[in-house]
């Protein structure tokens, strides 16, 4: 069986560690695996690694599978495994992060691997499925040992072509328009699936990635327009697929610089003072954004992470849309009359992200508070409101989701101090600080109790949430278009795995 | 302008001879007997009327954001199911009544639009002009500027303008900015149609005998350019021109999806058609529709005043 | 001739710097690269390094110049989105887009030319009247807009033709690849061609028809018609060719122009072109394309205009005095 | 039996205001081998009815009345089809403008050759040698490689000729030839007469002449048809209406003819004026704006001295340089005029006479020699305040009055213009006054200010160019067959204009002219011209009575015989 399936943007890497984004390991893992993988509902599971142990607190054993077999035909090994965790944090890579710098790997035998750790780390292979592991004489053969980087002068092989161990072989691949794959026969284990080959096409444009699916052309496409959902359902042979998504949506204010840069208020910075930001939080009705803007497919959320990654979160509710109370607060602050604010938002980067700015620009306008609403694609939003930019925006709206599925992942990029040049929590744009922040993080990072480690993080997500130095929006949801022939699995991730899929 | 005859200033005395004058001259009667433009003129004076005077007849201030409410979003056209009597076309995404925010829209669109496409037909034409006419270094000068504009569309010199004037001015309100970014980026990227059309035209032109004679009656060259040579190479420009203007308001839309226009929360006629094309699966047609409607109407209007016009300065066609 | 050929690729080198120079300068204003090069969570001081190693740091004229030697060896650098030398790219795009603005190309002409001759010999016909307005129409509608109709209607509803690419295509020689020689390629350059088109088609058919209405009354059509030459050899041979030196200089530019930006219907109908490179690159800030592309097009407009200026020549002899 | 028959015919021009009705009634016939001459006043409506004929009347103007036949088949009213079939094929046209008429992008040989295979079922290569044959026949030297040049390559003769080689390429059973000959010097006017003669005796061809060259009416037609003011005033055998015109027009017209024999003041002007508004006023240039003395520096010696000119027209451009054909236009020229002269330049058509007249005004630069104005050497000049400066002192009358004229203004502003641009006027006011003062004076009357070129004859737009060219108040003025297109009654208006201007303001001109009768009374000496080459330079009188070169002498010898006009010149006396 053949699927055929598109995604909105183009596969540009293959290069396993050369680009830290969410859809290109998703397509690489179809090729290339990692010691461990994750299952549909993201449970761990061993992969390349048949299991593991923790030795010592600060020793991790692999046991790695025996007798699998990369697509160009030679072993996986231990060596393999050495060899991956140099090339992933050596110079280019986008994946350091993956394994700790100071980490030391230790082969015990061809099928045993020890990792050495300078410190404890309960978290250290939370990452690992999508750290993928590459075979070290095709590597070294093709002259692609080191990492494919945007500043090569010349071609890496492994940019263009995979060699993995994982269910699908790469046929062929031509950038931006064509990917074709194929079942890898000598795969470890027993395929679920029943595919022979698969063809990707990315399609930028929404409308005609729904009407490819529409008219058939298309087995599955991903994502799809929320206000299209209803009509691929009433299609005879598609429906959509929805399910939660690890994203979330949030407004962030400048909390640092003691004069806005784009408000008519001169001298101070209203929303260094948190009745301003309450004030802000209560002006969104976010259940008419939830119902109007996203059609119902997001789930308003008072934290920022999702419920899914956080087993505390039910506890927390977010403060009340209270367009009356927002403007006593407002006028308890000292501005009776509101003022003016500019709003930085990316018009191509998250679901319906420009209307949600939009939205929120109306609600605020009702107690009083004038913005400029400032849309852009993202390849200018970001270069804006990041560190690159000086962090060139006094009120944003930004979506994130933890790589490691993990609440430390959020606190320590988001909500840590900062200073001017992004030292601290880089993706702090607002750059407010608050030192308890800091301290509890600091604890949860080595925090092995998972009991202990969620009060930790309940704590620091508590204090964000009173002093409201974010306004968390919602998760958005995944929204995929599957054809009726076609069964696959969606993850929360927003990873699409060829190994889950049936076709009739 | 192309040239008419010197009846009106020579028409020194009081203000009624002159209005009467134009009432009896050939272009008004010309005028009055196309029953095409007739209409059209209406037509485009209605629009006109509707998109300049939208503050006073809008039912609705779609730009106050204040005064709309993301509740009323996607609401159908009066005459069918879930209606709202307050909205009489529907709603869009936001909940801006679109019949008011078409009237709104039309009017960014018409500015934008008309303004552009004058400013690039002004800068084409004298530089289509003085290339045609004078040839040579001139020629090569002028038309090689041209091919370096060409490869900039306007989206890159929306950008770099935007990025200059952000620059130079600081981050002043956008708004006031907005315009000229868009109307300077759009004359920008679309005078070399003209520039490069009246060249052509001027070449041949300038070898007929009529030029001859009047640079025999020693006229000075600019003069010939302005009344003997632009006239008779006005044809295709008018063409270009009435369908460039299509272009502009259309481009002028792209460029605000780009961040370099007028802010989402003031949607033009072209922003309007771009969003309401995101839900035309979706069943809310009339977010797209009504403001293609609107714009197809104007730009059908004034073509077929265009070419009105067009016929009309001609003498042979009268 | 030869003189004249020389001095217009003396003159395209000069262009070519000066769009290079511009470019450089506007990038700055298109976006921040790094940020499309790595993960959201990539740490600053990678972000810097990266910076670093790319040059990005360096002052504008030392990257210019960095630009500038390379390309005149014709080495364009590594796309940084795809991470492939600049030149495969274009080699593997070219051909796409140039089937679909030749396509294009042709429906508007096809389309365009005698509609424009019926409507200028026929003023007051219905016919001519309503494919004027239809046109109009058609025009002022935004591509986006068109492309998807027209994919609802033959794609979603009738199923007739391809919503998107190029269908199957046969590859010819070592790096051309063709949609002509399949059915399905044939399909799948329908929607596309017709949208792209549309606006030159308008633009050729109202040109035309306005230069014919003028054409048809000078004394050398009458004359042809007094000598009673059939029809055909009057519009065609006699108006028509008297009509072509603004149709000409439009069809030249317009075809510059869909071969270049074709951006959106190209998007649209994820047509594997030039168009959709060059979008994507603005969107991804990919200074290498957009710099080596904007080259190739500023090149492609000095040919393009060179050749329309040669056929002003060919056209009308009373240019061709103290000419070439 | 008669060819063509036209039975009342009404022409009529609706404007916003009012109907011109521009042909009134008119009931003419042509027979088979029979020539009829039309002649008249200048906006008679003569050209409307050939263009009647062939159905190619100029929008607005339809036919109001009456009915054409064509072999006893009604004509006027058939469908578009069939009409379109008689043309070429039953009836051929030539057009008065032939300038205009030639499609300006085609070679002569492509519109000969696709005119002939539409209608004779001729393979290319013959159609081709045809058309070689038929250019030969009309008098252009050299048929074989001019026959691939373009219509701006040919003269205004040529291209006159050219016209009349397509127009009987088909073999027309009737022709209508509107003023073919005006545009040819006498030897190939002869030769041309000649052919047509020969088509009707032998083809039987039915022509009609439309003209107002009375030497051509005597030659070579057997009726003619006189039109005034629309309508038909007199119609009968040629030698009934020249030797005794019934009507007062007719008479009058015949004795207006200017006279090749011997040299008068003054010409002699038709005092029959009927229906028309503009009686001719004797200007008294002493009170009038024209008379106006301007300061000019003053010059010794010749104002005007042209040397050694030589003009070489590239008429095939190649890469190499081998490949590249030139084509020697004018060889070593020379040439002075005095102030207040009249220097007559007459000679073959296509001898390079208004070639001359554009280099002098710089509209070509010549290839070598030089032309001198007054101190000034005009080739070369390089300041453009410079040139303008001396551009107003110099005028030119175009060949081909119609090209030369901006379709898009009205006739006043056309007029107007040099008058504002030397700002010899100080108000609009008197801009105003001049302009219709100078319409009237040529005769077109005021209310023609308001109208466009195209609404005018062939002999009017020849009149508007002749007013702009005075409204400059020359210092010297270019004349290229200034009143080839006139009858003789305007002309002789305007000539005796020109001549009044001279005596008083010592007006300096270079009159290029075919009509050797206009010449003679108009120039002080005369140039011929031939090849390229000005082969004789005489006194006016010393030329006529005794020429040296021998192609004066062939050229003087082929005068139109001016017997039956000299009788009638008598009787009316
Ligand atoms: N298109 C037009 N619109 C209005 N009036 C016209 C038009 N064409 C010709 N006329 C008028 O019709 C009259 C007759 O014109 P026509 O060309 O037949 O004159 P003609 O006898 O041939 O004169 P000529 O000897 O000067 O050529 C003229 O007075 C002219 O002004
Ligand atoms: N632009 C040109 N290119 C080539 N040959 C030309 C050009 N202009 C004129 N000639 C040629 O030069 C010669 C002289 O032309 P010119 O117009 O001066 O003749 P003319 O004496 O005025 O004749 P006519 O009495 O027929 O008007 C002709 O043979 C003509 O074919
Ligand atoms: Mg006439
Ligand atoms: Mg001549």
């Amino acid at each position: 069986e053949t699927l055929k399936f598109a995604f909105q943007g183009a596969l540009n890497a293959l290069d396993p560690y050369s680009l830290n984004e969410t859809f290109t390991l998703s397509a690489l893992g179809n090729t290339y695996e990692g010691l461990t993988r994750r299952g549909p509902d993201l449970q761990i599971e061993p992969a390349l690694a048949e299991s593991w142990e923790i030795l010592e607190p600060n020793r991790w054993r692999f046991h790695l599978r025996e007798g699998v077999k990369f697509h160009n035909g030679s072993d996986f090994t231990a060596e393999d495994v050495a060899f991956s965790v140099e090339r992933v944090r050596s110079e280019g890579s986008d994946l350091s992060t993956r394994v700790p710098a100071d980490m030391k790997v230790e082969i015990v035998d061809d099928h045993t691997v020890d990792f050495v750790l300078s410190s404890p780390n309960p978290i250290l292979h939370y990452e690992w499925d999508t750290f993928y592991i590459m075979d070290k004489e095709w590597t070294s053969e093709n002259d692609a040992v080191k990492v494919t980087s945007a500043s090569d002068t010349s071609v890496n092989h492994a940019a263009l072509n995979a060699n993995g161990t994982g269910p699908f072989k790469l046929v062929s691949h031509e950038p931006g328009v064509k990917t074709v794959y194929e079942k890898f026969d000598g795969w470890w284990d027993e395929p679920k699936h029943n595919l022979d080959t698969v063809e990707f096409t990315p399609i930028g444009s929404d409308a005609t990635r729904v009407a490819a699916l529409l008219s058939g052309e298309m087995d599955m496409v991903y994502p799809i327009p929320v206000q299209d959902i209803k009509r691929i359902n009433d299609n005879q042979g598609t429906s959509a697929m929805t399910g939660p998504e690890l994203r979330t949506i949030f407004l962030g204010m400048d909390q640092m610089r003691d004069e806005l840069l784009y408000s008519d208020v001169k001298g101070k910075n209203p929303l260094k003072d948190a009745k301003v930001r309450k004030a802000f939080y209560q002006a969104i009705d976010i259940n008419a954004i939830k119902t109007k803007v996203m059609r119902d497919l997001a789930t308003p959320s008072a934290i920022m992470i999702s419920p899914l990654l956080f087993s505390r979160s039910d506890e927390f509710e977010r403060h009340p849309y209270d367009p009356e109370a927002a403007k006593a607060l407002l006028a308890e602050a000292g501005y009776p009359d509101g003022f003016s604010i500019g709003m930085d938002c990316p018009n191509d980067r998250y679901v319906n992200d420009e209307a949600i700015c939009q939205a929120v620009a109306s609600m605020l306008a009702r107690i009083g508070v004038k913005v400029n609403l400032n849309a852009q694609p993202k390849a200018k939003y970001f270069a804006r409101i990041l560190a690159s930019g000086n962090y060139d925006t006094s009120f944003y709206l930004l979506g994130w989701t933890p790589g490691s599925f993990d609440s430390w992942n959020v606190l320590d990029n988001l909500m840590n101090c900062r200073d001017e040049t992004g030292k601290g929590s880089p993706f702090n744009n607002g750059g407010f600080c608050d030192p308890q922040i800091d301290a509890l993080t600091d604890q949860i990072l080595v925090e092995i109790d998972p009991e202990k480690r969620d009060a930790l993080i309940a704590e620091a997500f508590k204090i964000s949430h009173d002093n409201a130095y974010y306004i968390p929006l919602h998760q958005q949801s995944l929204a995929w278009g599957v054809s009726d022939d076609v069964n696959v699995v969606q993850r929360a991730d927003n990873q699409f795995k060829f190994r889950f899929v049936t076709k009739n | 302008m192309p040239y008419v005859s010197e009846d009106a200033p020579d028409q020194m005395p009081a203000a009624p001879g002159r209005l009467a004058r134009i009432l009896d001259s050939d272009m008004f009667h010309s005028f009055l007997q196309s029953k095409v433009a007739v209409i059209a003129a209406c037509g485009t004076l209605i629009l006109f009327l509707l998109a300049f005077l939208a503050p006073w007849i809008a039912p609705h201030d779609p730009f106050d954001l204040a005064s709309i409410t993301i509740m009323d979003a996607r609401v159908p056209p009066l005459w069918m199911e879930y209606s709202d009597p307050r909205f009489v076309l529907g709603t869009d995404d936001q909940g801006r009544d679109l019949l008011s925010a078409i009237f709104y829209g039309m009017r960014i669109s018409l500015i934008v639009g008309f303004c552009s496409v004058i400013a690039a037909a002004v800068i084409g034409i004298t530089l289509g002009l003085i290339a045609g006419y004078l040839g040579g270094r001139v020629d090569a000068i002028i038309m090689r500027i041209a091919d370096v504009q060409l490869t900039f569309p306007a989206i890159l010199i929306a950008l770099l303008i935007d990025g200059v004037a952000s620059g130079i001015f600081g981050s002043v309100d956008r708004e006031v900015f907005a315009f000229y970014i868009l109307i300077v980026s759009l004359a920008l990227s679309f005078w070399v149609q003209y520039a490069r059309t009246v060249r052509g035209s001027t070449m041949v032109e300038k070898n007929k005998e009529y030029v001859q004679a009047a640079r025999v009656i020693g006229i000075p060259p600019v003069t010939i350019m302005a009344r003997h040579i632009l006239p008779n190479v006005m044809g295709p420009v008018m063409v270009i021109a009435t369908i460039n203007l299509a272009l502009a308001i259309v481009t002028e839309a792209t460029l605000s999806f780009l961040g370099v226009g007028m802010p989402p929360t003031q949607p033009s006629l072209g922003t309007l058609i771009a969003i309401g094309n995101d839900f035309l699966y979706s069943g809310e047609w009339w977010i797209a529709i009504f403001p293609g409607v609107a714009l197809a109407l104007l730009v059908l209007n004034v073509n077929l005043l265009g070419d009105w016009l067009r016929d009309a300065l001609n003498p042979k066609l009268r | 001739m030869i003189g004249f050929a020389t001095r217009r690729l003396l003159q395209a080198m000069i262009v070519m710097l000066v769009v290079a120079v511009l470019a450089f300068t506007m990038f700055r204003f298109v976006g921040d690269p790094i940020n499309q090069m790595v993960g959201i969570e990539t740490s600053i001081e990678e972000r810097e390094a990266l910076r670093e190693r790319l040059g990005l740091n360096d002052p504008v004229a030392v990257q210019f110049f960095r630009f500038a030697t390379k390309a005149v060896q014709f080495d364009f650098g590594t796309s940084y989105q795809f991470r492939q030398p600049v030149s495969d790219l274009f080699a593997k795009r070219i051909p796409a887009t140039l089937e679909l603005s030749f396509t294009s190309a042709l429906f508007a002409l096809l389309v365009g030319i005698p509609m424009g001759i019926y409507a200028g010999l026929n003023r007051e016909s219905p016919i001519s009247k309503l494919f004027l307005s239809l046109s109009l129409v058609g025009i002022s509608l935004p591509t986006f807009f068109i492309g998807i109709l027209l994919i609802f209607l033959f794609s979603v509803t009738l199923q007739w033709l391809p919503s998107f690419g190029r269908g199957e295509t046969v590859q010819i020689g070592s790096w051309w690849t063709t949609g002509f020689l399949t059915v399905s390629g044939l399909k799948a350059l329908i929607l596309p061609s017709i949208t792209l088109g549309l606006y030159q088609m308008t633009l050729i058919m109202r040109l035309i028809r306005a230069e014919m209405l003028e054409v048809i009354r000078t004394d050398y059509i009458k004359f042809a018609r007094a000598r009673g030459l059939p029809d055909r050899i009057v519009n065609f041979r006699h108006a028509l060719k008297n009509t072509l030196v603004p149709v000409i200089t439009i069809t030249g530019l317009q075809l510059g122009a869909i071969i270049a930006f074709a951006t959106i219907t190209e998007t649209v109908f994820q047509w594997p072109g030039m168009g959709l490179l060059f979008l994507q690159a603005v969107q991804n800030v990919d200074i290498p394309i957009m710099s080596a592309y904007l080259l190739l097009t500023a090149f492609m407009f000095v040919a393009i205009n060179f050749i329309v200026d040669i056929l002003y020549f060919l056209i009308d002899p009373r240019l061709r005095v103290g000419r070439p | 039996m008669s060819v063509l028959e036209i039975k009342d015919l009404t022409v009529e021009f609706p404007g916003r205001k009012s109907v011109f009705v521009a042909v009134d009634n008119v009931t003419l016939s042509v027979e088979a081998g029979k020539i009829l001459g039309v002649v008249g006043e200048s906006g008679a409506g003569k050209s409307t009815v050939g263009n009647a004929v062939i159905g190619l009347l100029q929008e607005p103007g339809h036919i109001a009345g009456g009915e054409i036949h064509l072999h006893g088949q009604r004509i006027d009213q058939l469908p578009y089809r069939q009409k379109r079939r008689l043309r070429g094929r039953k009836i051929g046209m030539i057009f008065q403008d032939p300038l205009t008429s030639l499609d300006p992008l085609q070679t002569v040989e492509s519109q000969l050759v696709e005119t002939i295979r539409t209608h004779l079922p001729l393979s290319a290569g013959q159609a081709r040698q045809r058309a070689v044959e038929l250019i030969d026949a009309v008098g252009i030297p050299n048929p074989e490689e001019r026959i691939r040049q373009y219509p701006h390559q040919f003269s205004g003769g040529m291209r006159q000729r050219v016209v009349i080689a397509l127009a009987l390429c088909a073999e027309p059973e009737l022709v209508i030839a509107d003023e073919p000959t005006t545009a040819l010097d006498v030897s190939i006017q002869a030769q041309i007469l000649e052919l047509m003669k020969k088509l009707c005796e032998e083809r039987n061809v039915a022509m009609m002449v439309i003209t107002h060259d009375m030497g051509v009416i005597a030659d070579i037609t057997d009726h003619v048809a006189v039109m005034y003011h629309g309508e038909l005033v007199e119609y009968g055998e040629t030698t009934q209406v020249l030797g005794a015109p019934r009507h007062a027009y007719t008479q009058s017209l015949i004795s207006a003819v200017p006279r090749p024999d011997i040299r008068v003041e003054r010409f002699p002007v038709v005092d029959y004026i009927e229906k028309a508004g503009t009686p001719q006023k004797k200007i008294n240039l002493a009170t009038h704006w024209l008379g106006k003395v301007r300061e000019y520096e003053k010059v010794t010696g010749p104002l005007v001295q042209v040397r050694d000119l030589d003009m070489r027209f590239e008429t095939r451009s190649s890469i190499f340089p081998s490949r590249r054909r030139y084509f020697q236009a004018v060889r070593k020229v020379s040439f002075d005029i005095a102030e207040g002269e009249t220097f007559g330049l007459v000679g073959e058509s296509g001898s390079g006479k208004s070639t001359i007249a554009r280099l002098i005004t710089g509209l070509y630069q010549p290839t070598d020699g030089s032309v001198r104005f007054g101190t000034t050497e005009l080739t070369s000049l390089k300041n453009r305040r410079d040139v303008l400066a001396m551009r107003r002192q110099m005028q030119m009358i175009f060949q081909d009055p119609y090209s030369s004229l901006n379709a898009r203004m009205r006739v006043k502003d056309i007029v107007a213009e040099p008058i504002k641009f030397h700002r010899l006027a100080s108000s609009n006011a008197e801009v105003r006054g001049i302009v219709d003062d100078l319409l009237d004076h040529v005769g077109l009357g005021v209310a023609a200010g308001k109208k466009f070129p195209h609404e005018f004859s062939g002999g009017q737009r020849q009149r508007i160019s002749i007013a702009r060219a005075l409204a400059t108040r020359p210092r010297f003025l270019i004349c290229d067959e200034p009143t080839s297109a006139l009858d003789v009654s305007i002309q002789a208006q305007i000539l005796n204009l020109l001549k009044d201007l001279q005596e008083e303001l010592r007006l300096t001109m270079l009159f290029i002219s075919h009509d050797l009768a206009v010449i003679r009374q108009m120039c002080n000496r005369i140039g011929v011209m031939r090849n390229g080459e000005l082969c004789e330079v005489a006194e006016c009188d010393r030329l006529f009575e005794a020429p040296q070169h021998a192609y004066t002498q062939e050229l003087l010898s082929l005068m139109p015989s001016m017997e039956l006009l000299s009788r009638a010149n008598l009787e009316s006396a």
